[in-house]
């Protein structure tokens, strides 16, 4: 059924609109984080829309709910496909969740939007990856926290939540610390279950490993167990000071509504904050709080912009702009399109890797503040390329769809 | 160690000596830093103050490290780390002397940090106090600052520093800092002890000081700097018996853990245990109804806003109870009556109400929220240097037994009591005899789901609230209620125990995940030899 | 002996329930056990089909020793039970009941590939004529009067057709008339096998007592003896019949 | 027959009522005098128990009405019934089997209609001494006939003005059998209780009757007065 | 006897799921996606048979029919995994770079297949002999099973399990040879599927109405009592309890190729309970219940999420509450309740008419 002109039907099909499907949980455990994506979408939706559409076709998003159920999520994905032919999909969160709809999209010809940032280890020709690949969020992060300025950390306690993202992260991690002298006693690995609740034990093993003051967290800790993790952290009588956590997974969503106050002086590394100082942010971070409040959405204006929220936001018009520029909607023409792209985020003029799916940025580390906002305290000079294939872990691998077909060995 | 105290008393004087003596140059680079000609000025002016090392100047050398350097009627001030209250701070001058500010009735002047002009330092000029920060930071108001200074001074075999060091220890008020820098200080003279005696008595010091820290240094020492194989393996031997009296403090934290832990499946299985175990309702819903107390919990705070301090808590503890009970009881008359006698169709149906409730969370609030912990119960009791008992955790204990006590009055001392034991298991029969079988079951429900919504208000002091909360914990307190045998609140109690202790006991040789394996697959087994839970019916009316 | 029963003793929560010091009961007997409420009848009777754990002592049927099998071992030995509170498969129809006890293999794959023969459904609706159940024969057994769930009972003992019947009131909840009729069904049951029944009922006591009448009172055995014996010995009459019993009277 | 022309406590009139589709009670009448047994005999499945479960409200009265009193209560709540002063030991004693005994018996003071009545302990053991022995002990572990002695000891508890006895001496052991005929009719002339009766055991039945009802497939085929009634008549009419 | 009494309901689902549906497809009124989604929920139907028997008609509540299904999933996945690669991607990932001994006999198709079914028995037999030999039974038994199930789920969700942790198995290109991206292939998948459900219906139709399935009610009813009619209670619910594992583990290996992927997600404690609701939605104790709950919850499920991306759990959670107000014998009693009430469709079934309703519990 994956010929070729899919999309060129529906173009020809419907005359003023252009189909693309938003797949992201609305409910189940993901729900929390992936709405404010939705919601990003639809935004950036509304905006191009109101200035013309695409190709002077008006965008239609078809909605639906995948339930946070990974098995659906591959339902979703061929329905958006196969039956509402969309143009292209924007979605996911979990790195289970884009495993599942892979082979959809490679299957049928589709294009997704994957805002997150993620372990790498990937190079799908039907994903464009705006999220962090691990050399954009993760060395940063450890190299900062052992430099001069960033405390000079010694020793590493590498906590995350039993899945993918943390397994790999740190398995990056680790190789990257043990190839800057850290002796490997100094680097500790641990998992918890999903849902965590219960850190009582592990905090009293940070507390030992933290006692000479060299000690820092990175941590992949994911969703839910994050308020557990820190309040027993704070009551133990750990703090940022004497032992600073750098987060990954902890952005300005996940704070919006918490009391933040055991949070205050950790860390966290992105690729954007909604502190950043640029016109073009301010003006998206407003135009945010009032889509929503506008909405009526959960929030109102009271609602934050994150990294997910800004690579969501930003997808939308890369490939708005892709499609502009191939001058049709048609998969691989788009794709083509992508590369080398250019476009002027909120977070300042970002880039598509000429030759994969990826988007070069820069990388910023935060420093909570009382308020649930990121102070920056580092930011990359200049936008850090991707790289797919992390270079400490598979040096032997990249990742190229213009010279070679996707995931290639170095010579 | 009175012996060390009499040197300190040296250094102090000193240091007052090399104040007066860089009094003059410090407060015109302090001016210069205030009010700069230009930036260039400035940029010297601060590489000078910290070339000269002034303890009077470092509350401002810190304010611009702190980024908290504000103008307030063109004197220097600087804030607390935290606000007292309301947003708002109290105020410090930084130079020459460090004072709290006071308005005209005595109090401590409390402003917002807005009413302040900051004054900017570039953060190239900040960078400049990058080496200096840990010795700024011995002055630090904030004990956590100073904790983590004393192990970033670095070395202190330079004298400057070590006469600093030792000042500040002098000054230290928190005991538990004061322990730290002792300990850097007999660091410091241990590693310039060249003599077997000496360094045995800094040993000792370090060992009977006993910071956190101590059988880490003492093992490095005897690694790396001892100067002697006998000082050496003095230090070990010291070392390791720090580590034997930590282990053993390790574990008393561990059994802690478990019962932090076993206190709150009892407080959880509390209310599933009445419902399930007495009226027979598989409430699938329970996990939900906690949700509904930690709500409540955060819209008590968001209610009572940030100046009422702790009473929202004290506020949402008999609210939570209402208002999950009373959703329970809404329950119970739309729904809930018609399934008594059908345990099936109640699990159904209490699932199809789980979705319901989770989804109108989401709606409503739709965010992963958590519920600030009250001043009274942040932080911990320190018990000793290795152990900290954090007070929500006492609390939620304390709780639990309440609860449990008052359950026990309520089911075995009380008419009502008694008439909800016989509906439950008999509601025809009880009925003949005169009980409002409706308005028994439905209080049943009120008090399960309410204590539910308590437990839910519990909860929030150490996890986060959101909408699907509940289904987190229902696995867990099922299993409580089952292992302990159903409807029987002595089994709920010792099963819940057992399983946070045993959880913790666990963990604390697997990882994480394998603990929570292995005492699911231990509990398996155990149903075999107790397959009725740990308190059975005996005779006959054990049988179906 | 069919079944001998040497020094049984169990307890409850310290309490004495039952010890026996001896019980025997031959071929084709039919032995009656009365005694006061809570004597320990129905718990012996229980102990005997392996529903209650004996504390000590030593029960032997067909040679060999009956405590510490399981119930379906002891099932299989012979043994068939009724209760003295009715105890049916409710949401069986009654013919159902009566087609899982007859006696057949009653392994997995027999059951599995089982066909009603005609001479099984023949049988099933003869006893159920003659315990008066025809006429509810395709209800639910939930759904029976108390007296009919008593009948049924006792039909789906009588279809598993055991060596030795244990019989818990069976006249309970019956008018004197079908009590009557159970009797003699009993007695003629007698004559293929053997049956302990425990009744509070002295005229259908009378009735079925050909041949001894044990009396049990707080667990020991008071005697043994023909019913004539048993209803004049004094010590029965203060403990069990009463000073002047009615019901012996009027016959 | 003292209060032979007082007006009659308890009238059934022409009650139907079901277990769902199949109709048990097909119009059945009855009316007790104060004071009085009344005995409802009839075969196995007749609906004598239906009858009393539909009185005490345990089942839907379709149609026809209950009068207890000058009051219908037809549709009243089974719980109101009790308050009101009917007691019911059912067939199958229906003993709270995780209750004590003693709380078994607290519980038949719920329909008491003093508030604060305690348990009459000494008259209570002194009808059932084994229940005295045995206050302590889950109620569904007592023997068969200790329930049944339980069960009508919780009834009497609640200090009743009408009694609803199912087969109230099944299983119980002859001596005490006889007793409690002895305290029915005490009962009934010094507390003027109301005794409605389901009996199969005619000597029972015959001891303490003063009324007797004739129950076939859901109506009463037939009635009088104990002594207008011969024993062969009784006979006869139960073995149709 | 009383077999076969209506006919026309089953011509009528086999005339719309064989004939129907295939045809839409061909004639391009249905996607294939369509097709194919129906036969997922076929395979669904499967394992809700299975847990009709061991919980409606034996009424052993069994929480870990999730796991069996998995089991099967997960068997067929990793034969199709190693149809792809010699190794796959995760462990190349993890630095792995020898097939683990336990994936080498997935090698071979029938070998696969003989395991996906030989495995859940085993397990199966395993905790059926533990469990019942303790007579563990009642929510003891469910909330055993789901611990279990638990347990196990975060066993897969680990790594160093090598089964692909959270991700689970994907991206599967061949069964068998055939192109599983294929329309053909799908529409035999589906049809496949069909033919099973309805081989595995018109199985445990006989079972049900065999004397074994009498003895399995009457266990519900009464277990002691089974014993003491000197049937051996503990074989024959273990025998069930295999059943009913091996019925799962069949849908899920028809499941697989049809969804593309398997992560433990299919059989967390939501995963879990969701299939027990199947059945109790369409009526316990009734196979049709079981196959028509589990098609109709599942076909609202994808079909709300898409309508109703925002308001679909309401949708459910009130349906899941008003089938049990209203229709309590499931959506099968509403159609018993239908029929009676319409006096022309009026059938005599000996089953639904009277109803006993457990008043002493
Ligand atoms: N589980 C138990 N716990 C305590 N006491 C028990 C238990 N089971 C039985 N008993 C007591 O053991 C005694 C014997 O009971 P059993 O049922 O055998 O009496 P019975 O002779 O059958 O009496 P009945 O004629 O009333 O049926 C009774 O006093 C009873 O209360
Ligand atoms: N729960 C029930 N559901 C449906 N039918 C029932 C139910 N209980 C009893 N019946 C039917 O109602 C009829 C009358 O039963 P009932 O128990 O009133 O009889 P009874 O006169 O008390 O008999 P017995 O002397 O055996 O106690 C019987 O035919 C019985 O089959
Ligand atoms: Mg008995
Ligand atoms: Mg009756």
């Amino acid at each position: 059924a994956s010929k070729s002109g899919t999309t060129d039907s529906t173009a020809t099909a419907s005359k003023e609109t252009v189909k693309i499907g938003v797949l992201h949980s609305l409910s189940g455990t993901m729900a929390i984080s992936e709405v404010s994506l939705k919601d990003a979408v639809q935004m950036a939706v509304d905006e191009i829309n109101a200035k013309g559409g695409v190709l002077g076709k008006q965008i239609e998003p078809v909605i639906v709910d995948p339930a946070s159920d990974w098995d659906l999520f591959a339902e979703k994905a061929k329905e958006l496909l196969i039956d509402k032919k969309v143009s292209a999909v924007f979605g996911c969160w979990t790195s289970v969740s884009r495993k599942s709809v892979l082979p959809v999209f490679e299957q049928n010809n589709g294009l997704l939007f994957y805002p997150v940032q993620y372990e790498g280890e990937e190079c799908s020709n039907s994903v464009i990856y705006t999220g962090a690949t691990p050399n954009q969020q993760l060395i940063p992060a450890a190299e900062y926290l052992m430099s001069e300025k960033g405390g000079g950390y010694k020793k590493f306690y590498l906590l995350g939540t039993d899945y993918v993202f943390p397994r790999t992260a740190n398995k990056i991690l680790k190789a990257y610390l043990l190839s800057k002298g850290i002796p490997k006693e100094n680097i500790v690995e641990e998992y918890t279950p999903f849902h965590h609740q219960d850190y009582q034990t592990i905090i009293s093993k940070i507390k030992r490993f933290a006692a000479d003051g060299k000690a820092c967290i990175l941590s992949t800790i994911n969703g839910d167990s994050n308020v557990p993790f820190y309040k027993e952290f704070a009551n133990q009588g750990l703090s940022a000071a004497t032992c600073p956590i750098m987060a990954f997974s902890v952005a300005e969503d996940e704070l919006r509504s918490m009391d933040t106050e055991f949070l205050v002086g950790h860390l966290a590394a992105w690729n954007y904050f909604q502190s950043n100082d640029l016109p073009e942010n301010k003006k998206f971070v407003e135009d945010f709080k009032a889509f929503c409040a506008k909405k009526g959405l959960p929030g109102g204006d009271k609602r934050v912009t994150d990294d997910p929220i800004c690579w969501a936001y930003t997808g939308v018009y890369l490939w708005a702009k892709a499609a502009e520029k191939a001058g049709s909607f048609e998969v691989s023409k788009v794709r083509n399109a992508l590369y080398s792209l250019e476009f002027d985020s909120p977070d300042g003029l970002v880039k598509m890797d000429p030759r994969n799916h990826h988007l070069a940025k820069p990388v910023v580390i935060g420093e909570i503040k009382p308020d649930g906002q990121f102070d920056i305290i580092w930011k990359s000079a200049g936008l850090v390329d991707p790289q797919p294939w992390s270079p400490l872990t598979s040096p032997d691998k990249d990742c190229d769809w213009v010279n070679h077909n996707g995931t290639y060995a170095k010579k | 160690m009175r012996h060390f105290l009499r040197p300190g008393w040296i250094l102090l004087f000193l240091l007052c000596s090399l104040r007066g003596r860089s009094q003059d140059s410090a407060s015109i680079y302090v001016n210069q830093i205030l009010q700069p000609s230009a930036d260039s000025v400035r940029t010297n002016a601060i590489h000078r103050l910290v070339a000269l090392r002034d303890p009077s100047t470092f509350p401002l050398l810190m304010a611009i490290n702190d980024k908290k350097l504000y103008l307030l009627d063109n004197k220097a001030v600087t804030t607390d780390s935290k606000p007292s209250g309301d947003g708002n701070y109290r105020l410090y001058t930084v130079y020459p002397t460090y004072q709290l500010l006071q308005n005209s009735s005595g109090q401590p002047l409390l402003l917002p940090p807005g009413k302040l002009t900051a004054v900017d330092i570039p953060r190239a000029d900040r960078l400049a106090l990058v080496g200096i920060a840990p010795l700024l930071n011995l002055f630090s108001n904030d004990v956590q600052k100073r904790m983590l200074a004393y192990s970033q001074v670095g070395n202190l075999q330079d004298q400057s520093t070590l006469q600093l060091v030792a000042a500040a220890v002098n000054r230290e008020t928190d005991e538990n800092v004061q322990r730290i820098g002792r300990e850097a200080l007999y660091a410091a003279r241990l590693y310039a002890a060249k003599d077997e005696t000496n360094a045995k008595v800094y040993i000792d010091s370090i060992a009977l000081n006993w910071s956190d820290n101590a059988a880490t240094l003492l093992t490095s020492y005897s690694k790396e700097k001892a100067f002697s194989p006998a000082a050496g393996s003095y230090a070990l031997a010291k070392a390791s018996r720090l580590e034997k009296k930590y282990d053993n403090l390790q574990r008393i934290q561990n059994l802690f853990s478990g019962l932090s832990l076993g206190s709150i499946l009892i407080l959880i299985a509390l209310g599933l245990s009445i419902v399930y175990g007495l009226a027979g309702i598989i409430n699938m819903a329970h996990g939900e109804f906690m949700m509904i107390g930690a709500y409540t919990t955060y819209c008590m705070q968001l209610v009572f806003g940030h100046q009422a301090g702790d009473w929202f808590y004290v506020a949402a503890l008999p609210l939570s109870f209402i208002s999950a009970g009373i959703m329970g009881l809404i329950l119970e008359r739309l729904v809930i009556r018609h399934l008594y006698s059908k345990p099936l169709e109640s699990l159904l149906a209490t699932w199809g109400i789980s979705l319901i409730l989770v989804q109108t969370a989401r709606l409503i609030f739709g965010d992963l929220t958590a519920v600030k912990t009250p001043q009274l119960l942040a932080g911990g009791w320190q018990v000793a240097p290795h152990l900290t008992l954090p007070y929500n955790r006492i609390f939620i204990i304390v709780l639990t037994l309440v609860m449990v006590l008052l359950t026990y009055l309520m089911l075995f001392k009380t008419k009502l009591g008694l008439q909800i034991r016989a509906v439950t298991q008999n509601r025809q029969m009880s009925a003949c005899l005169g009980v409002e079988t409706r308005q028994v079951a439905a209080l049943t429900f009120f008090i399960g789901s309410g204590l539910a919504g308590l437990a839910g208000c519990a909860i929030t002091l150490i996890g986060n609230v959101v909408p699907d909360m509940g289904q987190t914990y229902i696995v867990d307190s099922f299993l409580v209620v089952v292992t302990g045998g159903v409807g029987k609140l002595a089994g709920t109690i010792v099963s819940g125990l057992g399983i946070g202790f045993f959880t913790k006991i666990s963990e604390a040789f697997f990882q994480a995940v394998y603990g929570k394996v292995f005492i699911l697959l231990f509990i398996m087994l155990f149903m075999q030899y107790k397959p009725k839970g740990l308190f059975p019916d005996k005779g006959r009316i054990a049988e179906e | 002996m069919l079944l001998t029963v040497n020094n049984l003793s169990v307890s409850f929560g310290g309490v004495h329930a039952l010890h026996l010091d001896h019980f025997s009961l031959g071929e084709k007997e039919l032995r009656v056990i009365i005694g006061p409420n809570g004597a320990g009848k129905s718990t012996f009777l229980d102990i005997i089909c392996g529903k209650t754990k004996a504390d000590s002592g030593e029960v032997i049927f067909k040679g060999k020793p009956v405590l510490g099998k399981s119930e379906v071992q002891i099932a299989e030995l012979g043994i068939g039970r009724k209760f003295q509170k009715p105890s049916v498969f409710p949401e069986l129809t009654v013919y159902d009941n009566l087609l899982l006890a007859v006696k057949t293999k009653k392994d997995i794959f027999s059951t599995l590939f089982f066909k009603v023969s005609p001479a099984i459904a023949e049988r099933i609706h003869d006893v159920a004529a003659r315990l008066q159940l025809n006429t509810v024969i395709y209800k639910q057994a939930g759904a029976l009067s108390h007296g009919q769930k008593q009948w049924l009972e006792i039909a789906i003992v009588m279809l598993q057709d055991p060596t030795l019947m244990l019989i818990d009131e069976p006249a309970a909840g019956m008018s004197d008339e079908e009590t009557e009729k159970t009797g003699a069904l009993l007695l003629e049951l007698a004559n293929t096998h053997s049956i302990i029944v425990i009744e509070h009922d002295m005229k259908f006591v009378e009735q079925i007592a050909n041949h001894l009448v044990t009396v049990l009172v707080r667990g020991k055995r008071l005697m043994e003896g023909t019913f004539e014996e048993v209803k004049n010995d004094q010590r029965v009459i203060d403990c069990y019949l009463g000073r002047t019993n009615a019901q012996l009277e009027t016959l | 027959m003292i209060h032979a022309f007082s007006a009659p406590v308890l009238v059934v009139d022409n009650l139907v009522a079901a277990y769902d589709q199949s109709i048990i009670l097909r119009g059945t009448s009855l009316a007790m005098q104060k004071g009085a047994v009344t005995t409802v005999m009839g075969r196995n499945g007749v609906g004598k128990t239906t009858l009393l479960k539909t009185i005490m409200g345990l089942l839907p009265v379709q149609e026809g009405t209950v009068t207890f009193g000058n009051e219908d209560i037809t549709f009243m709540p089974s719980h109101k019934k009790a308050k009101s002063g009917i007691a019911y030991v059912p067939q199958g004693r229906e003993i709270i089997p995780k209750l004590t005994v003693y709380e078994n018996l607290q519980l038949g003071l719920t329909a008491h209609k003093d508030k604060n009545a305690k348990v009459p302990e000494e008259e209570i053991y002194h009808l059932f001494p084994i229940l005295k022995d045995f206050r302590k002990r889950a109620g569904g572990n007592l023997s068969g006939g200790q329930q049944q002695q339980l069960a009508i000891a919780r009834a009497l508890v609640s200090n009743p003005t009408l009694l609803l006895l199912d087969e109230p001496t099944e299983g119980i052991q002859p001596s005490i059998a006889q007793e409690i005929g002895c305290i029915l009719q005490q009962l009934v002339k010094e507390k003027a209780i109301s005794v409605l009766l389901v009996e199969q055991k005619i000597d029972f039945a015959n001891q303490v009757s003063d009324h007797y009802y004739f129950m076939d497939r859901g109506k009463m085929v037939m009635d009088g007065a104990a002594e207008e009634l011969k024993h062969t008549a009784l006979e006869k009419h139960i073995s149709v | 006897m009383k077999t076969n009494n209506k006919p026309l309901y089953y011509i009528l689902f086999v005339a719309i799921f064989a004939i129907l549906l295939p045809a839409a497809y061909l004639s391009g009124l249905l996607s294939i996606n369509t097709i194919s989604i129906w036969g997922r929920y076929f395979c669904f139907a499967i394992a809700a048979l299975g847990i009709d028997l061991i919980w409606g008609y034996t009424g052993i509540l069994s929480m870990c029919q999730a796991f069996f299904f998995c089991l099967g999933s997960y068997g067929i996945a990793m034969h199709l995994v190693l149809q792809k690669t010699s190794l796959p991607d995760f462990m190349a990932w993890n630095k792995i770079t020898e097939l683990p001994f336990f994936w080498q006999p997935f090698h071979n198709a029938g070998v696969t297949f003989a395991l996906c079914l030989i495995i859940p028995a085993l397990f199966a037999f395993f905790i059926g002999y533990v469990l019942f030999r303790s007579r563990i039974r009642g929510v003891y038994m469910a909330i055993i099973t789901q611990a279990l199930t638990l347990a196990m789920w975060l066993l897969f969700l680990r790594n160093e399990t090598n089964l692909g942790g959270t991700n689970g198995l994907t991206d599967f290109k061949t069964l068998l040879g055939f192109d599983l991206s294929s329309a053909q292939v799908k529409l035999s998948l589906y049809l496949v599927s069909f033919a099973v459900l309805c081989l595995a219906y018109i199985a445990c139709h006989r079972i049900t109405r065999s004397k074994f399935g009498k003895v399995l009610q009457a266990i519900r009813d009464s277990e002691s009592r089974v014993s003491f009619t000197a049937y051996k209670t503990a074989n024959f619910k273990l025998a069930v309890f295999v059943l009913a594992a091996l019925l799962a583990a069949v849908g899920g290996m028809l499941y697989l190729p049809q969804t593309g992927i398997i992560t433990p997600g299919r059989m967390d404690v939501k995963a879990s309970v969701e299939m027990v609701m199947w059945v109790a939605l369409g009526g316990r104790g009734n196979l049709k219940g079981a196959v028509i709950g589990a098609l109709l919850v599942n076909f609202l499920y994808s079909l709300c999420t898409s309508w109703f991306p925002d308001s679909w759990l309401f949708i459910l959670g009130f349906l899941f509450v008003l089938t049990v107000l209203y229709f309590d014998k499931g959506l099968i009693g509403l159609v018993a309740t239908v029929r009676q009430r319409i006096p022309g469709l009026h059938f005599k079934t000996s089953q639904t008419t009277n109803r006993y309703v457990a008043d002493s519990k």
